[in-house]
This record gives C-alpha cells, structure tokens and sequence, in this order.
C-alpha cells in the first residue's frame, strides 16, 4: 500500500530522515516509534503531501505521490491526518467535523448522521453545538480525530493520537483504531513514543532513529529481540550491560566486568557485545546461604533502590554492575527489600537477549 | 473653532430633516463606494490568498510591490483612468468619462492593492496547522482558500473596511473621473460626499464641509457594525 | 534666487490667491524680482476664490489676490481688508467644439448666452453647458452673465438638462467641457495652457461682460496686527509700478503667442476703477 | 494614453538627473511622511495594544469609532487642523498654518486610526498562548506589550507600511494646512509630491503629474524594501 | 503554600471546577490527576492569574492572589508554569529562554550561563541558535521547560509536562523535576492524565473528577485506597464487581450477582458496594478438579480474551461476571492459556478493596 523508498528529509543542513526504507502493507497498522525530534511527524507529513522529500520515493498504490502532481488529489483524498497538536476550526465543534465531508460533496443528512455517529464514538456525544476552540486539550484531540475519521480513509495517518489523553480516553481512543482497521480494513500508520501503544495497537513497527528505520517487526520481534542497544533501550529493557564473548562449550559465557554471565548468543569469541535484560526476567531472593537449584546466572549484590511504579516496584541491585527488577509491592514487603540489603539476583540465560555492541 | 460646532449642528439638522440634496449624495456615495469594495474584494482576496499561498519566483517581490502601491495617490489612479477612458482613450468609446460607473472602476483600481495586501497579511496569520488540517482533509484549492478565508474572516472582513473606509474617503479619483457634477438626474450626477465636501472648502464654506463629513463619518460607521456583526457572527 | 544661509532673517510675505491667477505662473514669475529687491520671502497658497478669502479673513495671509468685484467689495467693507490695487485684467472667453451647434461664433456674450439657452431649451442635440458652479470669480462672473442676459440663475439656469455643474477648478471643467464637447465660460490663462491638448475653441472672447479684472488688497492691520504690514505694502505697490506693470502685460507672449494679462495701470477708465486703484502707491 | 509613457520617461529623467526641484519636493515628501508615520506609530501601536489587551466596558464601540474614523476625508482632518492652529484658531499663536510642521501633525492624525485599527487585528492574530506564556514568565505590562509586538512584528509592520502609504499619498490635508508653497528656502517649502500633482494636473500636465506620480511610488518602494528588510529579520 | 478554598469556575453555563478545596504544602510535589476535560489545565491556570475563578478563594503564601491585584507581578514572578500546548517565540531558542530572565532584568553572562545549563539539562544542548519554531513537538516541550525553570520559580506549575515526549525523554524530565524539587526546594504543582507518572514523581496527588477532588493522598493511598468506584477505575483498577454486602461471621461475604465472594469491608449487610481488586493481584490456575489449600476465593470460570500489554499479557476470565489478570508472556504460554479454556480465578480477600456504590 505505501512504500518508502530511501526516503530522505533534510531541514537546511539538518538532516531528520536519512534513507527511510519500508513498506506499510494494505489494512495494516503500521506504528512509527522513535525518540523525539527522531522524524516521526515528518514522516507522516512527507506521506499526506504536506512536504516533499529531499530524496527518494514514496509510493502509495503503486503512484509515486511526490511527482504525479496531477493525482495530488486524490491520492490526499485517500488519506486522512491527526496531527501532533491538532488545531480547530474557529467553528462549533460539528462544523468541524463536517469539513472533510462537505469538501466530498456529502449531502446534509448524511453529514449530520455521521457527525453524531463520530461524535459518540469519541466519547464527545452531545458537543456539537459547542465552540470547538474552547475545548480542553483532549477533546480537541478527540474532535481532529472525528474529523479525520468520518471521511472514512483508505490509509489513516496519526501522529501521536492519544498523547493528550487521560488512560480511560487512550483506551477509548484504542478501542476505535482497532475497529476501525477490522471494520472498514482501513490501513492505519501512526506515530508513537509509548512503546507500550505500539505494541498494543500495531502488527508491525518501526523504530525510527536517526534518519533511519533501526529495526521493522512485530511488536514482539522488536520487544524481545532489539536489533541494537539504542533499540533496546527505547523499548524499556532496563538492563543493559556491557560485556565480551568468552567462548565456552555449548551456550556462550560473556564477560562482563569480571563477571561471567551464561547467555546464548550467535556471536564468537571476543565480540564485543551487550546483554539486554527485562526487569520482568529478574528475580531477587533473599541472600541465603548454599548452593539454590538452579540452571542460570545467580549474582549476589546489594538493594540501591526501592522505587514504586504503578502497580509494582522497581528494585535495583548493585552486583557489579546494576540490575533492576521488577517486583508487585506485596513481595517487596515479604522480602523486607529495602536499601542496603543484601540479595541473590537470577535470571536464565534464556531471558538474557545480545546484541552486537557499535 | 465655532465652525466645528457649527458644522455638528448643521450635519444634525441635513440628518434629521433628511436633506434631499444632501441624501441624494450621500446615498450616491454609498452606493459607489460600496459597489467599488465589492468589486475590489472579489479581486483582492483570491488574488491576496493566491499570492499568500503560492511559491512562485518573485513571490517577495510581488508583495514589496502591493505594498508600494499602497502609497499610489489617488489623484494619479484617477488619471490613469482619465487617460483610458476619455474619448481619445482606448476605451473612449464606451463613453465613461464623468459617469458614476467611472468612479467606481477608479476607486476599485485604489483599493486592490491595499485590499491584496492586507489579505496576504490576514492569511500569513492563519496557525500553518490549520492550513495542514485543510490540505490533509482533501480540500481542492477553492474549497482551501474559502476555508482559509473563513477561518480569518476576521482580520479579511477588517480589510474591508479598511478598503471601503479608502474609498469612501476619496476624493483626487472621483473627481477627475466622475467630475463632481450635479446634474439634473440622479443617474447623471456624480457629486458624492468627498468631492462636495471638497468643493464646499474650495467655496470657504467650512461648516458645511464639516458637516458633510460628519455625514460620511455616520455612513462609514453604519457600514462598520455591518462588518463586524458579520465578524462576530 | 539667492540662496539664503540665514532664513530666520527674512521676512515672509503671505499671498493667498485665487487658483487661475496662481495656474498661469504670473506669480512665480514675479516673486523672485520682489525677493530679490526687498530681500524677503513670499509664500503663496492657492485656492478657490472662498477659500482664498476664507483665508484672508482669518488673518493667515498678508495679502489676498482675487477677481471677484463683488466679493472685493463685501471683504472691504467687512474690514477684513484695505488698500485694494488693481493690477491687470484679461477677458473671459466662451469656449465649445468647433462645430458650435447652438451657433455662437461671433456673438457678444450676453447674446452667445441667450443663444445657448434657447438651444438647450429646444433640446438641439450637442448643446450642453458646463458651469464651474463652484462659486470662484469665474463662477460669479457667469452667474452675472446669465444675468445680464435677463436670466434668474438659481430658476432659469440651476436644474436644466443642458446645464451641468462641475463642481471643480477650471482645469477640470475645460476637461469635462472637452469630453462632452460642451460650452463653458473660462478664463483666458487656463484655456491657453489647456489649449493644445483640447479640441476646443474660443467662440466669443470679446465684449464687456468678459472683463476680468485682478486686484491685490493688503488685510486690514487693524484687525490683525501681527500681519506683515510693511511687506503687504511694498508688495503692492511692487504690483502697480511701472517696471511690473510691463512685466504682466508681456508674460506669456513667449509661450503662447499672445499676452495673458493687460497692465491695468493706463487702462482704469476702460475697466471700470478709479485712477487711485491702480496709480496710487499705498502709503 | 502617451502621456503615461511620456510620463514614464520624464520621471526617468527627473530621477536620472536629479532634478533639483523634483528631488527638493520628494526629500520634502519623505521628511513629512517618514515623520508622521513615525510619531504616528508611537501613539498608534500602544494605543492599539492597549485597546487589544484591555478589558474595559465599550472596547468594541471603541474599535469601531476606529474603524469607522479610516473613512475620514484627508480634506476634514486638514480643516479641523485648519481651524486649531488659524491664526484666530486656538493655536494660532504658535504660527504653524502653511509649515511643513502643520502637515506632519495633520498626516499624524490622519494615519493615527488606521495604524491603531490595523495593530489591533495585528496583536489579536497572536496565538493567546503566546500571551499567556509572557504573563506566566512575570511581564510586567510594558514587557508584555513590547514582546507581543515584536511576536506580531510582521503584522505590526504591514501596519506601518500602510500607515506611510496614507500619509505620503494624502493630499487633502497637506493643501489645507501646508498651502503647497514653492518658496526660496527648503524649510518654509510646503510643496510636497501630491500637491505639486494635483498642482500640475489642475494645469493640465498630465505626464508631468504622471512623471510625479512616479517619483512617488519610487520612494514608497525604498521606505517598503527597508520595512521589509526589518520584517524578515 | 498554596491554599484553594472552594475555588470554582464556570464557562458560561458549563461548570468545570465547582469546589476545589486542597492545600498544596511548599516544597511538595503535588499532582493534579483526573480525565481529559475535568480541568486540571483550568485549575492550573487559575493558579497562575491567567484566568479568574467565578467562585472561592487562592491564596498562595496566605496572599488572596485574585483579590490583592497590587501584588499580582510579584505573585506571578514566583511562578514558572510550562503549558499543555506549549508556544514558542518566533525566535531562536536561546532568546526564547532568555525571556524570564530578561523581564527580571538579569545581566547577560548570568543569561547566557544560565540558558547553557537548561539546555543541556533538557538534553537539547547546542540547540541555542535554532529557530525555535522549527523544533519538533517533544523539543519544544523542551525548550518550554527550560523557559520556565531558568527563573528559579518557587512554584513550578506544569500542564501534562510530558505529553509530546518519548519515554527516553520522560524519564529525563521526570529526573529532571525531582532534582529542582529536591535541589531548590521548588513547590511543583503538574498535571497529568498518566496516573503511573503522578505515582512517579508525587508526594500527594489529588484526583479531579465532576469539577472538585474526588480524592487527595499519597500515591499509595490512592491507588490502593481509591474513594470511589470512578476513582477506582481511573487509577487503573480493572476489575470492579457491584455486590451487595451480606453479613457473615468476621470477614463480610459479598453477592456479586449470586456469587458469594469474601472480603473485608467497613460496610453493613445490604449495603450496595463496588469490589475493586487490582489484575495484579488475581492468580489463574488450570481447571483442576479437587480441593485445592487457599484461604480465599475460588471462581472456576472461561478465558475469553488474551491481549498483550508491555511485556505482560491481560488474560480476561468470564466467571460469571469479566474478571482480568496480568500474567507473564512465559506463564502465559506455560498455562497454555487462550479463548474457550476452562481455568480457575483466585484471588485473597485482602486483596479486594470496597467502596460504596453510589
Ligand atoms: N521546518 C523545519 N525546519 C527545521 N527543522 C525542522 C523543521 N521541522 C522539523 N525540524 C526538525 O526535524 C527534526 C524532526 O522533527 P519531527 O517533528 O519530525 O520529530 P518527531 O519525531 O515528530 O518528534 P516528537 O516526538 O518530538 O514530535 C527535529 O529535530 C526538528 O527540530
Ligand atoms: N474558554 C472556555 N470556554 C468554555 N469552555 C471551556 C473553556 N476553557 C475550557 N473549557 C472547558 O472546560 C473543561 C475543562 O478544560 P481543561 O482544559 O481544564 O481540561 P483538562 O482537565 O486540562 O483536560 P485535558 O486533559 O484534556 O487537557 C473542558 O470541558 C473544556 O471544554
Ligand atoms: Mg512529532
Ligand atoms: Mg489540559
């Protein structure tokens, strides 16, 4: 459905996107993640028309859209935007959302019909009459969706939709993108920096960093298997340690500051490297003495912090180099886990993911 | 100083009595004055958008242009005029010349360029996500720039005014075109508020000019809370 | 011109003056003879005859220029101004197309007038006449025209379909007059510097009912007494003495080919005035 | 129709040559105007700002008596300062009628509604988050003024343009007050380029008026490329 | 520091806040949380003088700050506030942080160090010389902060101050808040609709809901102690059961529409009740026949959803009423859970949290 090819974008001397190469697959949804100020909205812009590539080619059904002016329009028509900070129409908040349908010629019942329909999916039934600019943050972000959504795209482009939102609305909001795919098969990109939305809303993602996509996959290629440090950590694995290959017979051993660690890796003898660990994928027990049955890499250290959140806390434990686990709060009171304490930290070598170190 | 106060009354009395002479030009004034910034509006505001929006070589210079124009006087918009229009002038043959029709085409010509001018103002002012959210919804270029227009309406119906405050307060085109005449027919005439305002001071008659130009002060302020009723709307 | 390192030290003169006198650039002939002699600077506004009058009786100018009798006569006795000199006269001419549908070439005015009247009246196709109407010397001088002719201006004249106000200066009336190939009264300086770029011509520009006679008044220092007094006196007698009475009567014979002005200063008799107007230096 | 191209090659030889005369009268324009535009902009874009910002009961009645007042004749603003400062006017004494001094105050007041309307609809283009942002930062309120209108400038700026554009294409009042005099010295000269056109067009030259005319728009062009130098900045 | 006594504000006819009454305490984190549209960017901005309430009283330092105009400069000069939507100057990014200083007439070296060290704490240094209006969503957010926290405010008021950022950039804001609280003793009072970031980084927060503060607490209060079933799920507590209280001896038993369930309550037989139990806290265990050793409850019940969620997946049970639980990808695919399997729910009563139903 949309294909980039070598897509590049520079600002000036600036160079924002550098060779940005992918493919958006036709009723997908497609999540662009990356750092701030990575291109993720340029991106999106450079797709709906609004700007024009530096270099390379995006092809949206085959038409290059940045040289066959001529089908400028309909290619636009096809597609339907929310930007990052989305801006009213100086208008109440149905005229708002009329626009895009007047602009096709829609006559009035079926604009009024759709007008209500959207404003109840948004959860803003009953504001239609309202003055669209006094609307708070939120339901501004809702009304630019109602509005982008009632034309019905072939491809929908969202740039940080629920950025705005408080959690019962992002589920909200969620909810109606997931929907909207399966129902109308419309193709759906859009840009996030939760990784977490990403994952639940999209088949595939790309982590844009700079200038370039740095990895494309399935939210769960890209969550357990990071292609590169940089990708690790943006998708939140919080221990990252840096270390060497030592050869060793059947699973590798790295060294990592003196320490052996048991992981499987595909790299050779004195590569150096990174282990990346989930939080999730690390257990604290307490120091107890002797020898615990267990086939994996067992460290002790000492608590350094105790941290709350959400629902869970985060310990982190010096053991040479620090790791952090995560814990519901329950346990840490069982464990009695608080700063100073000596633990054991294990993890398998199974949760331990390597990565090539640049 | 006696003269001021003399001039209020008088623009009370030629009000309330609705002086038939007085009325007559007031609403000839009106009528081309009105019709001039219509026309002019239809120009100048596609043109203002057009030239907002484009991206065509020149682009700066065009507006440097505009804005110099702002300084064109009046009295030499009115010979250019003269010069086309008279009987000798390509178009003499349509016998223009001191006709009403004659000032309306002058005073239009006047007001474009500060009317192109203050709309590319207008528009520059418009938030780039608007403009952004229009082009992503599939607008074709008029449906763009009736809506671009329509979000500033504000500050375009604010060059109205200031187009029409220009034209109605005109006077070196009118009266080199139009003449000042006071014929027998309404239709003939082309005397209106500036030019026998201008004529009355020519004749030392200075509260009768006061009081034609209060006169023209209360038409130009009936005209300006249309706008802005349309504005706030 | 000498040019003046210390302004400050002159004195300025202040002539208001009516529009067709200022046009022909007499004036601008004659003051740097003045500045020169009195070592001072004049400073000279146009406007309509009411307006130049205007000025005058506010006490903004020193000296006042126009060609209106009866005006003159009101301002005078108002005591608004004193001391009035006559220093040239010319005539009025009647001007229209050549082709002259009311048939006027020759007549004297008041009969070209009554001749216009009558063809406007019968709706003869082509006779339309352009007033001034906007109460300058000029305008009087018509008004009184259609007057000798046994016309009552304001019902006989004012409203008719042939006769038309203009409402502006008199170059803008020969403009109009010109476009609409009309009649008009003008005075002869405008006409001529219009001439060439107009296809009219002078019809009648003889008989007494055209004299056009300038004169300069000093305004009163009684009721103004911070006015230039001295300087409004040389000025004057500046006017009526010999040297610049030759000066007026040959101005513009080099442009035009024939004289603007005539020097009223031998001619009081013929143009109506006493010999104290134009002889008599102010004292 | 070859007047305007005998106008067009005058103008070029006047401004080739430098014409004394010419260049006396368009130094003279430009001194008046630049000024009045000047003292013009320190009451307009305060007063603007202050009307903008302000809170006060009648705010809209005010911004209409403003809009309205861009329909006042240049000939009335010339006779109301006519009768101020005529020798009997309450002013008189100071002997400004017929100085370049009269002119500047009478373009002055001329411009000074249309600068202040025009920097309202300027300031009010400014995204109100801007305005809130300088609050939340402690301006005090010449602070918040003067930042706003440099975040406006471009706006602020057209205002200014049009502002110089009324005053050095106005004639009205400059005739009234200023008497378009041609004397010896500079300094008590009051012809400036409209009156010596409406001068040469009352005379019938009409390329000379057109040549004048020319000369015009060539300084209005210079004040508009040095406005527009600062706006893009 | 700052005291609000029955502050409310009307838009016209809609009532936004309509009795806020809560006392922030100098030198507090202090998080202002609630869904989007229940105005928590007025209430900031009513802090701020920015805009005036229709009702009730502010008082920052015992000033009444909307009633003693003469002091509103120097109240406003202690506060530094960063907005939902921030703006920048049409000017580069130095001068855009310069500004406080500049209307607080501090000298340029002092200007120019001080801009140095914001940008680099808000990890955009070097972008001094940029045109701020060409910065991306999450680095003007940046340069927004930085514009704020240069002045040294001794009240920080922050509108979603992290809405536009990745989670890289978050946690260094987050970091970056604590560190000016904990260095300078600054008073923050910010908004969020990220209940985990309110948990992150408050000493208390208060709950804004229906235009007053539904609850005020510690973290730990709120989200284990929410006060009202809407609380309850704002905070993020999926399952909620209505029941009504049937007396029992020692523990109270519930009837969650003819299933009895045990848990503690304050609340007497017959009273109409919400049962809010954390996914956290909900074990699901295979079908197996037999009794098994928990003092607790035991629902048998059907999977009818499994979603990811972060590394975590949300495994929905009909037992007669929906109820979720979070389990690990590994245990997951170790209970072989997925749509039609027949498990059993369990859950302590300890674990469930009661609240009046209204
Ligand atoms: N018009 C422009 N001129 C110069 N630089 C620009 C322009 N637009 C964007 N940039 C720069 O390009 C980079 C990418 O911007 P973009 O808005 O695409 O980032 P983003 O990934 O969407 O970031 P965020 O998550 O913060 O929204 C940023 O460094 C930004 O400053
Ligand atoms: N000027 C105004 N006129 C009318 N209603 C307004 C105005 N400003 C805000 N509101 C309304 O007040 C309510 C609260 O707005 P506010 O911006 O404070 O919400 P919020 O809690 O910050 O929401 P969000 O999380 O979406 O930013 C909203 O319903 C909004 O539409
Ligand atoms: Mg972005
Ligand atoms: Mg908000």
């Amino acid at each position: 459905m949309i294909e980039l090819e070598n897509v590049s974008k520079y600002f000036g001397d600036t160079r924002v996107l550098d060779g940005v190469t992918g493919k958006v697959n036709r009723g997908e949804i497609f999540a662009v993640i990356g750092p701030s100020g990575s291109g993720k909205s340029t991106l999106l812009r450079l797709i709906d028309l609004l700007d024009t590539p530096t270099g390379g080619t995006i092809r949206v059904d085959g038409t290059d859209i940045h040289t066959e002016h001529e089908k400028s329009l309909s290619v636009r028509r096809m597609m339907g935007m929310v930007f990052q900070k989305p801006a009213v129409f100086n208008a109440t908040v149905a005229e708002n959302i009329a626009v895009g349908l007047r602009f096709r010629g829609a006559d009035k019942n079926k604009i009024d019909a759709r007008i209500k329909e959207a404003l109840d999916l948004v959860g803003l039934g009953g504001y239609g009459q309202r003055r669209a600019r006094t609307l708070s943050g939120g339901e501004m972000q809702r009304v630019a969706l109602a509005r982008a959504m009632v034309i019905e795209p072939e491809i929908l482009l969202l740039d940080e939709p629920t950025a705005n939102l408080d959690p019962v609305s992002v589920a909200m909001i969620e909810d109606l993108v997931v929907r909207i795919n399966r129902d109308l098969g419309t193709t759906i990109v859009f840009s996030t920096h939760d990784m977490y939305q990403g994952q639940r809303l999209a088949h595939r993602l790309g982590v844009l960093m700079n200038g370039v996509f740095a990895q494309v996959g399935t939210p769960r290629e890209v969550f357990t298997l990071p292609a590169s440090r940089e990708v690790a950590r943006f998708v939140g694995i919080e221990n990252i340690v840096e270390g060497v290959v030592v050869s060793e017979n059947g699973t590798s051993a790295v060294d990592a500051g003196g320490i052996r660690i048991r992981a499987r890796s595909p790299f050779g003898a004195g590569e150096a490297i990174c282990l990346c660990i989930r939080s999730e994928d690390i257990r604290i027990a307490p120091a107890i003495r002797g020898r615990r049955v267990f086939d994996g890499n067992i460290l002790p250290g000492t608590v350094t912090s105790v941290v709350p959140r959400g629902p869970f806390s985060k310990v982190t434990v010096d053991c040479g180099f620090s790791l952090s686990s995560i814990l519901s709060w329950k346990k840490v009171d069982d464990l009695n886990l608080r700063e100073g304490r000596e633990v054991v930290v294990s993890f398998s070598p199974e949760s331990v993911h390597v990565v090539r170190r640049e | 100083m006696y003269e001021i106060v003399e001039g209020f009354l008088e623009a009370i009395r030629l009000i309330v009595t609705l002086d038939p002479n007085v009325m007559a030009i007031a609403v000839r004034s009106i009528i081309i004055s009105l019709t001039a910034t219509i026309i002019a509006s239809l120009f100048a505001i596609p043109l203002g958008a057009a030239i907002n929006f484009g991206t065509f070589p020149g682009r700066k210079s065009l507006i440097n242009l505009i804005q110099t124009l702002y300084s064109l006087p009046t009295v030499i918009v009115g010979l250019l005029i003269f010069l086309l229009i008279s009987r000798v002038g390509p178009f003499g043959f349509m016998r223009l010349l001191f006709t009403p029709t004659a000032m309306i085409i002058a005073q239009t010509v006047l007001i474009i360029p500060i009317m192109t001018g203050l709309t590319i103002s207008a528009l520059s002012g418009v938030d780039p996500v608007i403009r952004d959210t229009l082009r992503s919804l599939g607008a074709t270029k008029l449906q763009f720039l009736t809506n671009v227009i329509k979000e500033a309406r504000f500050a375009i119906l604010a060059t109205v005014a200031v187009g029409f405050g220009r034209a109605i307060s005109e006077v070196g085109a009118a009266i080199l075109v139009g003449g000042n005449i006071a014929a027998a027919s309404f239709a003939s005439s082309t005397r209106v508020l500036t030019t026998a305002i201008s004529l009355e001071t020519s004749m030392g008659n200075i509260s009768q000019s006061i009081a034609l130009g209060i006169v023209l002060l209360v038409i130009a302020l009936g005209v300006n809370l249309a706008i802005a009723a349309v504005q706030h709307r | 011109t000498t040019t003046d390192q210390t302004p400050a030290e002159k004195q300025q003169l202040r002539i208001a003056t009516t529009t067709s006198l200022y046009d022909t650039k007499l004036l601008d002939h004659l003051t740097p003879i003045f500045e020169e002699k009195y070592n001072a600077e004049v400073l000279i506004v146009s406007g309509g005859t009411g307006k130049a009058i205007e000025y005058g009786q506010r006490g903004d100018v020193d000296v006042l220029m126009v060609h209106d009798r009866a005006r003159e006569d009101a301002f005078l006795a108002d005591g608004y101004g004193v001391n009035r000199r006559v220093f040239a006269y010319n005539y009025f001419v009647v001007i229209g197309p050549e082709s002259d549908p009311a048939g006027i070439k020759g007549m004297g005015p008041v009969q070209a007038f009554k001749t216009i009247y009558a063809a406007g009246e019968s709706n003869t196709p082509g006779v339309t006449f352009i007033s001034r109407g906007d109460a300058s010397g000029t305008h009087s001088k018509e008004q009184a025209i259609w007057k000798a002719a046994g016309f009552n201006y304001s019902t006989d004249i004012q409203g008719n379909d042939w006769y038309q106000e203009a409402g502006t200066g008199m170059g803008a009336t020969i403009a109009m007059t010109n476009e609409k190939q009309a009649y008009a009264l003008s005075d002869i300086g405008t006409f001529l510097a219009y001439k060439g770029d107009v296809d009219l011509v002078a019809l009648v520009d003889e008989g007494d009912a055209l004299l056009n006679v300038y004169c300069a008044m000093q305004i009163n220092p009684e009721k103004y007494p911070d006015t230039n007094i001295a300087l409004a006196k040389e000025w004057t007698n500046f006017l009526i003495s010999d040297e610049i009475q030759q000066e007026i009567a040959s101005f513009g014979v080099a442009e035009y080919g024939q004289p603007l002005f005539y020097a009223a200063q031998n001619d009081w008799e013929k143009i109506g005035v006493t010999e104290a107007e134009v002889k008599d230096p102010v004292a």
